[in-house]
């Protein structure tokens, strides 16, 4: 595959519909977000990007099970950890890591930064860099789908952490009162920041939060892209058929630190280990090459492939032009009227 | 036809949806109750319960729903009781709603209104009573109105709704029951970001907003010099253009603000002019306001707090004897 | 009994005392604050009271219970529904009806108001008029208990319609995370303002939501002052013995509509009267009666001697000065320094 | 002593620590990980897990609590991460914390302190880059100071955990690492509400707050002209006095802010001073200031937004030139 321009919504689409249709694609894409993530801590290192970054490598399968169980009409709002969930709905790696490293090849021009991802043409709102501020806007989302009567779905992701906070609370209690289709995705990675979430978090099962709504809950393998798509599937299904909201947990877990200057020195010795025996892209490629779904190839020629993919998305976007200092007052208020 | 601002407001909500089935309404007790201060009268009926909904007690869950229903095709229009209750939800306004175009490169608008009561004058008490204009002033991504009565009400309202940003519209308690002439159509639409020069003067420009545009008039009636005054109505953005001539002509500024003195809405104001008519001012600018104090409970306490069209007079006596600025009231107390 | 001087600790402490010792007390104040209720809103009908007011009639079970379980070494962060919590903790009735008439008798000089009643001597910081508020500062009285290692426990006071709110869920998992000697005491009196409890609220009954903060939870009847007095009894033990915190919810009703402008239409016929026919006081009167413990009066006489202590208090308060213009400008600042 | 700012923050909070075992921390990962920012280093080992807690992501839940804390005999230190975050939380600080003593008639105090990173510089983008002192600023019952240094910061710090009052205290962010000299002890702490003179001159105030600081100190040493520089510490309250005697003195005032045009901090100051000095003044008060843009990601731009001592070098040559106001850079684009 060679780098396609990121304007095309075609293309963005086109990747998002491949999840739905093919396990390859789901390995395929799992396997171009660790490459997207370990690329931007490469260029991290050698200085490129500015300010921080949150990568999400181990969560792979979570987002891209994500981006199978949902389609380009619905809605996402996702959080700082979202190059993952970016890439899966379609979002080329040139426009996240574009964006990530402060270039008009962007998803947002370059302007918006590791942060902010967004792409209307595949339902991404702007990635959210408050914790929980996207959780209410997703209900709002959904609050849309249901007033103007098509049957899409809002999605919410967040993390672990963000449910100690009052926009979860009121998102989720919102969204049950108006049985609206709304899909609350947690990402239970067992940290918020640097803190382990027994330390801040009075239940750590976060799926009981779901009592306090009448909410259905599920509690899932963030590691299994099976398991995941199934909860997801099921939950988003419910809400198109007016069942309302649900709550799944994605137990799940982060490889690196919460950002990029952090060794994750909180962590007990060990752990990292025992969840890396369980690699969610391991786990389904073994899976896939014993159905013999791999389509003929190795392991290792998928990857081969992946990365020479990435390597030229990550030269377009290094090619490409800082923002402009016009764009810095392109687009801070909208053309007034309808 | 006359109305009271609360109706006015209702019928420019109701035309506006008419028009235009996007645009929703929600808030507390705004549907089944028709609104607190009864500003939604007939909406859950005419509308339905699709576009007329009450929320729980959530700021933070329904401004945030707002924004992401205006991101994705809807036009909401919310209501918060009292101004300060957007103290529990101000990320959403400030932080979201304000930055979500600028942070999709412009392919999302964020078309959302939010209505809020605010002022003095009733014997709410403290936490009830402020204007709160300095919250939102300086939010690069928002806007924000002020309605002085029901003909502006109705003409913001209409603007507010119509306008592809966030706007916040500041709408004064203590006039909701108030009657103006008011001629409901598109003609009555009133601008954002554009002023109205309510009286011709010589002497003095006094800038007014929201509930102080009436102490000015009444200020301007009974005193003996000639002011133009000029309801400001909006903040974000501010008619620069119209307030810097106006002082260049007269060559005197009064501000007649409800808020406290330190950083109220007249700093913008008093500070861009000062530098703008350097030259052509005869006088310092001059900001009346309320003393730097929490707004208080009790009648004639509270009285004290807002200007008087008494003590607008006398400030504008002293500026034109003295050119120089008078002492506030409460200097003594301060 | 005759008005007493609002200034005079030894006062309010006592009247919180007798609470706690003697049930024809926790009669007499049950009874002393509905006749104050009612008497603000006489007042307000002669047009003597500015702004709103919120009353507490049917209520004050739970108020009188809170009083009689609690020390006045203790700390409670009630709503501008508090006039019955205020009176209850031991505050006198001018000094309540004074602060409603903005009058220097007000138990803060006339300057607050109907929705924010005070007094350290008995514990009460301001009652909040944010919903909400209240509970993560009752979380962080408790924490200054914890921390100062003395037994003191915090009351957060709060309606079923403030359990919506940000604050709640924030103030409950904190609470919990640190283990504090914090009462989370729910009046569930059905409405939040004009919206019947099941339009707003996902999950009707508010004690489910300790499910999400891992916390015990009870469910009493608020109008049997002595249920309320044996639940509030146990979670302050608990707490002060570092059992951690509980939410109690109190079903309960409140007669008048929310504030004095509501008429309350959106009742259902019969709701009310339903409820008064299991009135708290004459269902507490009817009990002491029964065993003798009415102190050889009678309903009528106790009632009698109530009303003209209320008469006299509201005479003084009536008959107090309004705030000074100096009072405008004493509190803004605290002094510097320690 | 030579230190780090962060390592200045932290020693002033362990020195009040020592003396007064009221004084306890916590925020977001302040305890076990030592901040953010590494402003509490060694403060848990050294003061023990009862006085300095990591909390959840809950600031309105943790603020409150300092409220409550605060009012019944602790004096808590809390630290918001980024100044933004403040919006999910703001009621707590400008509606409880800042009330609550009046609201007692004065028998609670509210001796808590906000600690907030500020401002841009280091990519963090929109919504993790700016300065807010706007959202404070005039709030009855609050105080409202901002480091722009090792040296302030530990003076201020220190003096802000002393007041009983409610005092929000902003940290520019790309400053933690910068070393200044320090003298730890009571001589260093700084009265809220004083400004420091840095640079005596005759042509011009430059009145500069946190980060500015730096630009205005750089500007003037390399202009033509001489300017007496300001540090003006506390924006609630002010040093009105020393502002306006040295705005009479020269005759011209400069103000260096981070913040957009619309709505900074240096609009109270202006409007003060234009109307205080009215007589004495040879030019406009100028305010030098970021576009009312958001923050922008990525280097070039966002080093565009501040102000840089060659575009302040720029203005004021500009203005000592003319005696009016110079147009800002961002002119063509606005
Ligand atoms: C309101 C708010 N408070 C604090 C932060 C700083 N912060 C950013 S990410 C984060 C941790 C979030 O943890 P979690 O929700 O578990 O998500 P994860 O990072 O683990 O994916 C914190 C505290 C923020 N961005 N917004
Ligand atoms: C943040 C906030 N939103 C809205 C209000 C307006 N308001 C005051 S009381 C109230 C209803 C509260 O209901 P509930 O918590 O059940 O308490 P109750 O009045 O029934 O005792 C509302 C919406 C407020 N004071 N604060
Ligand atoms: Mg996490
Ligand atoms: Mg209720």
């Amino acid at each position: 595959m060679s780098v396609t321009n990121a304007t095309d919504e075609n293309v963005t689409v086109q990747r998002r519909l491949e999840l739905a249709e093919s396990p390859l694609a789901r390995l395929q894409r799992m396997i171009e977000i660790r490459l997207v993530e370990d690329r931007i801590q490469d260029l991290f290192a050698q200085g490129l990007i500015p300010g921080t970054t949150h990568t999400s490598q181990g969560q792979e399968a979570v987002a891209v099970a994500l981006g199978a169980a949902t389609r380009p009409t619905d809605i996402v709002c996702c959080t700082y950890r979202g190059h993952g969930v970016a890439l899966s709905l379609g979002i080329l790696p040139e426009s996240v890591l574009g964006e990530v490293l402060g270039r008009q090849i962007g998803c947002m021009g370059g302007l918006g930064g590791s942060m902010h991802l967004s792409d209307p043409a595949i339902g991404l709102l702007p990635t959210f860099a408050i914790v929980g501020a996207g959780v209410p806007v997703a209900v709002g989302a959904a609050l849309q789908f249901a007033t103007l009567k098509n049957d899409g779905v809002a999605v919410s992701v967040f993390g672990d952490g963000s449910t100690n906070i009052g926009g979860f609370h009121e998102g989720l209690n919102l969204a049950a009162v108006w049985n609206l289709p709304a899909v609350f995705l947690c990402e239970n990675n067992l940290y918020g920041e640097y803190s382990p979430i027994a330390t801040t978090t009075a239940v750590t099962d976060i799926a009981l939060r779901a009592t306090s709504y009448g909410m259905v809950a599920d509690t899932v393998d963030g590691q299994d892209v099976d398991a995941m798509y199934e909860s997801i599937r099921n939950a988003v299904d419910r809400a198109r058929g007016g069942g309302g909201p649900t709550l799944i947990e994605a137990k799940t877990y982060r490889y690196a630190g919460h950002s990029r200057s952090d060794k994750a020195p909180y962590r007990p010795d060990g752990e990292l280990d025992a969840w890396m025996k369980r690699d969610p892209i391991d786990f389904y490629a073994t899976k896939l090459a014993a159905n013999g779904e791999l389509d003929g190839r190795t392991l290792d020629e998928i990857r081969d492939e992946q990365r020479s993919f990435v390597d030229d998305a990550a030269a377009a976007a290094v090619a490409s032009p800082s923002g402009s200092i016009a764009q810095m007052f392109a687009h801070v208020l909208a053309p007034s009227g309808h | 036809m006359r109305m009271r601002m609360n109706q006015a407001i209702t019928r420019a909500i109701a035309d506006e949806m008419e028009q235009d089935p996007r645009v929703v309404v929600f808030g507390e007790d705004v549907a089944v109750a028709e609104g607190p201060f009864k500003t939604s009268e007939g909406l859950l009926t005419t509308f339905g319960p699709d576009r007329v909904r009450d929320t729980p007690i959530s700021e933070t869950g329904f401004l945030g729903a707002a924004v992401g229903a205006a991101m994705t095709g809807l036009r909401p229009v919310t209501e918060i009781m009292f101004i300060e209750f957007l103290g529990v939800a101000f990320d959403q306004v400030v932080t979201e709603a304000a930055l979500m175009h600028y942070l999709s490169a412009g392919r999302f608008n964020v078309p959302m209104v939010v209505r809020a009561s605010a002022g003095s004058g009733l014997g709410f008490g403290c936490q009830h009573s402020q204007t709160l204009e300095r919250w939102m002033l300086g939010t690069p991504g928002l806007k924000l109105a002020v309605a002085s009565g029901a003909r502006t009400a109705y003409g913001l309202t209409r603007a507010a709704i119509r306008d592809n940003n966030p706007v916040v519209l500041l709408e004064p308690r203590a006039l909701y029951g108030e009657r103006e002439d008011v001629e409901p159509g598109e003609a009555s639409i009133i601008e954002l970001g554009t002023s109205e020069s309510l009286r011709d003067g010589t002497d003095v420009t006094v800038v007014a907003l929201g509930q102080t545009v009436h102490v000015a008039l009444a200020a301007e009636a009974a005193a003996s010099w000639s002011g133009e005054v000029i309801d400001l109505r909006s903040l974000m953005p501010w008619d620069k253009e119209a307030i810097v001539a106006s002082a260049k002509r007269t060559g005197r500024l009064v501000i007649v603000e409800e808020n406290q003195f330190t950083g109220g809405w007249g700093t913008e104001i008093a500070s861009f002019v000062s530098s703008a008519a350097f030259g052509d001012m005869k006088a310092p600018v001059v900001r009346v306001t309320a003393p730097d104090v929490p707004v208080p409970f009790g009648q004639e306490l509270e009285k004290r707090f807002l200007p008087s069209p008494e003590y607008v007079v006398q400030q504008v006596d002293e500026l034109l004897a003295t050119n120089s600025a008078p002492a506030p009231w409460w200097k003594e107390f301060a």
